[in-house]
């Protein structure tokens, strides 16, 4: 039993403990605070499975922007609950034996491995330097597995133009709402005037060290996202209305950037995504820094919610 | 032999376990999205212990699982703000939030055609 | 023509890149849309959609022509540490299918979702043309997509687009069933991924060609496979995992309900497919495929009767949509388990496929007829149907021969695929099949001649037409109808063109 | 002076995870975020212990960001908690 | 040097770890919020505080001593700040207790 064993074992006991609680608690609420919590804790764990670059991601997401959806909804929501009908004992019981069993066999499948552990460790670290990069997890998101990275683009644009579909028709093109029930007083402008330039300094790095370190342009992104959302909570900016051309640029200007750059490799490299040789660097900090941007509006529009205001 | 990998390696079918169960026992929307992102996490957990197992050539993890989980977790923030924005424009339409009444059956009957 | 095993490592090929421009096509047109805004609709897709069609087109004959499959390795990297994109004769089979139900689509939308001009943007329009080009996005990457988790992701995109797509109209009852729906497929779509995991963790790689020659009968593999099928059929709305369509597909505007169904559930049934004959042949076995058909007879049994039961043609359509869905899981034991050795020629293989087609190209018709009714009428009630094929013969008769299909009634692709699939269940010895598959056909013929009686019939209070409705819109469902029917013209052509590219080991497992 | 720190952290994290206790009995939402927020720092801390243990530099990365979100998490609750004034009194957890 | 180093970081972190313990027992044991946010934002500052001060002789390099100490700087403001957000949140909510 080593000291880090220990502090695994704690770890996992709390995230163990905390995710209960989120799933029996009464009150959506107390569940929803406890959710940042567990993000917290995640985090944590991420560390220590040395995946650094998941574990800022995770401490970016988990506790910052997810954080506030749900306890953006939970809160709007609380009226709800008292006419909530749960489900009857025996159903529950029935499930519970079903999710057990369900989570036995996984875990019969972790306590006995492969007798061969496959890892593609190795090869992604061989072909690493033609990428120039020094993180391979950035060299798997931007240059083996760029395709996936870019469907993702398209898939947080496409969110955004579902949760933007869902305004009533008067308010499309008009400003989200963002879900905030108090008034900003002068604590929290005071606030977000300190920590919005530390968080875009903080943003900016990220985007900059991932190419070496971990980090990167989501994980930049998000920080971006997160800081805009406290500048709009506490009222130093305005919610831009959702039908500004400057926005809507902002939100493709990265994944654009990055299909022009993919699409360029036909031409000028070995095919679709291919980098040519020896520009590899340089082009995939481009897309990257779009990217963040892109990142940074479109989380920080998701996180405001449709439209509910017509613009002035 | 109990160690680091195997300890998370079990965490996360429990977290998906857990999450499973919110998932369909749970009658709040709300509580289903908390309850979703649970599973999600143990998802990423179990893959996070495999890239762990995956150590070699001077890294301390298969950076290909840890890559996947990154899109994993923007995917499933997608889906949380979606799903979310949908409850919430329901809760405005109704001044409900649940899925109780909507029994495809007879719920036809208030739809508008066309 | 005949596959062979060399195909199978084959390089990036010639034709490759028509893959990547099929993928790529509809995502410019998205980018373009959000970033320029409603003016541009037009402009746009008048565009996008030709050109769309033609690398569909391109696909298809570079297939037929090459007689193996295309593949792309995405830029230059070989799996398992690159993705690869694959399409044999099936993906371009479908990728040709999807092209010309989107073209379709999109003819009959142009109407109902323009953007009015010299005014400010509209919601609806922007939305509807973004959610159609993500579904074909997200659809030509499921059918040449070679590796689980950018299938996974493709997933995603699918339900991103088709679950607004459903409350389009926003009102309460369509927002209730897209959240419903929504959770269906976020369940779904992480059981799948957590299926992904496991494959990864036990095989290292993602790949489906480079997973076929790894995985054994182990149990990693059976929970795998189990939990990923789980999490589709959830979102392929098998029964019981059904609850979710009706109210979804009935709710949508007519152009999205026609999308929906004739292609969007097809997605995920398409992934089924690929994971249990391509990824992990061997796998399945007599005990599985005879569970999976059976959720099929049950969806068929238990969808036709309540089609019948429905006063609303929207949600009569819908039910016939689950009860035709169970049709396809039929493939799994009359094709998996094929005595002939090998299954891609037998009969219950392509007439898998053909049900497939046939029931894409007549579900989007029949939609779009209901809308076109619903539109004249200002209510879809069957009951208060009467003179309606007087005010709209065409659209009455597009309904019919859309019907055909679906009752698997000559002449008609429904015809061809059911009386395949009816001769592979005779000689497979597995007659149940049959039985279920001529209830299933009266029980249709019974739904279909529900409705096309009333709206042959003449009423004595004649209604009023609240909207005269543009011809041209009838044509598009007519032709629609027709290509339902074409199919049944050609019905051993598909089964070589559905041969190409098959893995040579065919899956056999004794029952 | 490796094992020393790692036993900080350890120390550390056990005894924010007592706070945890508030978090589970409440009794207000309140004292649910403070835990949280305590939880924040403890983690804050148990990572810069644990980067100085391990030589690694990503780690205080890692510290950094949760600082500064753990700031956002609260700022999140404090403003998007229901108006006092609500119609029905909020659900109380008894636990 | 290195001993006298080692001994300070010793006794630093271990201060700063015992903050944390009382910081917790405040938040467990003290009867009503605002007490409770009092013992919190104290604990948590100094303990961190002490940490960070015990760690940076281990530090090597200067930039990291930085981050180190604009870490807590970081959380010594927000965590000021945010308490008394809490604490306006707690009056309001619960005038009486």
């Amino acid at each position: 039993m080593t000291l880090t064993f220990i502090f695994n074992v704690v770890l996992v006991a709390l995230l163990l403990t905390v995710a209960t609680w989120i799933i029996v608690a009464r009150a959506a609420f107390s569940a929803a605070v406890a959710f940042v919590a567990y993000g917290l804790l995640l985090a944590l764990v991420w560390v220590e499975l040395s995946a650094i670059d998941v574990a800022l991601t995770e401490a970016a997401i988990g506790s910052g922007v997810t954080g506030m959806l749900l306890l953006g909804a939970a809160s709007r929501l609380r009226e709800t609950e008292a006419t909530a009908v749960p489900a009857g004992r025996p159903l529950t019981s029935a499930v519970a034996v079903l999710c057990a069993l369900i989570a036995a066999g996984l875990a019969a499948i972790v306590l006995f491995p492969p007798s061969i552990v496959f890892t593609l460790a190795p090869q992604a670290m061989a072909r690493l330097p033609e990428s120039g990069l020094g993180n391979p997890v950035a060299g798997v998101l931007f240059v083996y597995r760029a395709f996936d990275t870019l469907l993702e683009k398209v898939v947080l644009v496409l969110a955004l133009v579902s949760v933007w579909s869902l305004a009533p028709d008067r308010f499309w093109g008009g400003v989200p709402g963002l879900h905030v029930y108090q008034q900003p007083n002068s604590v929290l402008t005071l606030l977000a005037q300190l920590l919005a330039p530390l968080g875009i300094v903080m943003g900016i790095y990220m985007f900059w060290t991932g190419a070496n370190n971990p980090g990167g342009a989501f994980q930049g992104g998000t920080v971006l996202a997160a800081m805009w959302v406290l500048v709009m909570i506490a009222g130093l900016q305005n919610v831009p209305s959702t039908d500004r051309r400057a926005l809507r640029y902002l939100v493709v200007l990265g994944p654009s950037i990055f299909l022009t750059i993919g699409l360029a490799g036909f031409l000028l490299a070995n095919g679709f995504l291919a980098y040519p040789p020896g520009y590899a660097k340089p082009l995939i900090i481009v897309a990257e820094a779009a990217l963040t941007l892109s990142i940074g509006v479109t989380l920080g529009l998701l996180t405001a919610g449709p439209p509910e205001r017509v613009a002035r | 032999m109990m160690n680091a990998i195997t300890l998370f390696g079990l965490c996360g079918p429990a977290l998906v376990g857990l999450g499973l169960f919110g998932l369909i026992t749970n009658p709040q929307p709300v509580r289903k999205i908390l309850a979703f992102n649970i599973l999600g996490s143990g998802t990423f957990l179990l893959f996070g212990v495999i890239a762990r197992r995956g150590a070699a050539a001077g890294l301390d993890g298969d950076p290909v699982p840890q890559a996947l989980v990154i899109t994993g977790i923007v995917v499933a923030f997608a889906a949380t703000a979606m799903a979310i924005a949908l409850l919430l424009r329901l809760f405005e339409e109704t001044g409900r939030a649940s899925l109780n009444s909507s029994n495809p059956n007879n719920a036809s009957e208030t739809t508008d055609a066309s | 023509m005949m596959p062979s095993a060399a195909l199978l490592t084959d390089a990036t090929t010639a034709e490759g890149f028509l893959l990547v421009l099929a993928i790529v096509l509809p995502v410019i047109g998205i980018l373009l849309l959000f970033a320029l805004g409603g003016r541009y609709i037009e402009r746009i897709v008048l565009f996008l959609i030709p050109a769309g069609l033609g690398v569909a087109a391109a696909v298809f004959t570079a297939v037929w022509r090459g007689g193996q499959a295309l593949v792309y390795f995405v830029g230059g990297w070989e799996p398992p540490l690159g993705i690869a994109l694959r399409a044999d004769g099936l993906s371009a089979a479908m990728m040709v299918t999807v092209a010309i139900v989107i073209g379709g689509t999109a003819l009959f939308a142009r109407q109902e979702f323009g953007q009015p001009r010299g005014r400010p943007e509209a919601r609806a329009p922007l939305v509807f043309w973004i959610l159609l080009l993500a579904i074909w996005a997200a659809l030509n990457i499921i059918v040449v997509g070679d590796d689980l988790f950018n299938l996974y992701v493709a997933l995603e995109l699918l339900t991103f687009a088709a679950v607004p797509l459903v409350c389009l109209k926003g009102y309460e009852d369509t927002i209730k069933a897209a959240l419903r729906y929504m959770l269906f497929a976020l369940f779904g779509s992480m059981l799948y991924l957590f299926g992904t995991v496991l494959i990864y963790g036990a095989y290292g790689t993602l790949d489906i060609v480079l997973l076929a020659g790894r995985v054994h009968a182990e149990p990693v593999a059976w929970i795998a496979a189990g939990l990923m099928t789980m999490g589709l059929l959830a979102k392929t709305a098998l029964f019981p995992f059904h609850l979710w369509l009706p109210p979804a597909h009935a709710g949508a505007p007519a152009p999205g309900s026609a999308v929906l169904s004739a292609l969007v559930v097809k997605g995920s049934f398409f992934l089924i497919v690929r994971l249990w004959f391509d990824a992990m042949p061997g796998l399945m076995n007599f005990a599985a495929a005879q569970v999976l058909a059976t959720l099929g007879a049950g969806a068929i049994l238990f969808g036709s009767v309540l089609a019948l039961r429905q006063q609303r043609l929207k949600l009569l359509i819908a039910y016939s949509t689950i009860a035709q869905i169970g049709y396809l899981f039929f493939i799994f034991p009359l094709a998996a388990i094929a005595t002939a050795g090998d299954p891609w020629s037998g009969f219950g293989w392509t007439g898998g496929w053909m049900q497939l087609f046939s029931h894409a190209f007549a579900k989007a018709a029949m939609f779009m007829a209901a809308g076109l009714i619903a539109e004249t009428l200002g209510h879809d009630r069957i009951a208060e149907f009467g003179g309606v094929a007087r005010a709209l013969p065409i659209t009455t008769f597009t309904f019919g021969i859309a019907g055909l299909s679906l009752m698997g009634v000559p002449p008609s692709g429904g015809f061809v695929a059911k009386w395949l699939l009816l001769q592979a269940s005779v000689m497979e010895g597995q007659w149940w099949w049959a039985a279920v598959m001529l209830v299933g056909g009266l029980l249709a013929g019974g739904y279909i001649f529900m409705v096309l009686g009333k709206a042959l019939s003449s009423t004595d209070v004649p209604f009023e037409a609240r909207d005269s409705v543009a011809r041209g819109r009838e044509f598009v469902a007519l032709a629609l109808a027709l290509c339902a029917v074409l199919l049944s013209l050609v019905p051993l052509r598909p089964s070589e063109f559905l041969q190409i590219g098959r893995p040579a080991v065919p899956v056999v497992a004794p029952p | 002076m490796t094992s020393f720190l790692i036993g900080a952290a350890c120390f550390v994290l056990a005894a924010t995870a007592l706070g945890l206790l508030r978090i589970l009995h409440g009794p207000a939402d309140a004292d649910r975020m403070m835990a949280a927020q305590l939880l924040g720092t403890g983690g804050v801390a148990a990572l810069v212990l644990l980067a100085t243990a391990l030589q690694s530099p990503a780690i205080v990365d890692v510290a950094f960001m949760l600082a500064l979100l753990a700031a956002f998490a609260s700022v999140a609750f404090v403003m998007s908690a229901p108006p006092s004034h609500s119609k029905t009194p909020p659900v109380v957890d008894p636990r | 040097m290195t001993l006298a180093l080692n001994i300070f970081t010793v006794l630093a972190v271990s201060a700063g770890t015992f903050f944390f313990l009382a910081g917790t027992a405040g938040l467990l044991r003290f009867p009503d919020a605002l007490t409770r946010l009092h013992a919190l934002t104290k604990a948590d500052n100094l303990g961190l505080g002490l940490i960070v001060l015990g760690l940076l002789p281990l530090v090597e390099r200067s930039f990291g001593a930085l981050k180190l100490i604009s870490i807590w700087l970081l959380v010594q403001l927000s965590g000021a700040i945010v308490a008394q957000l809490i604490a306006d949140f707690v009056r309001r909510r619960e005038p009486l207790s």
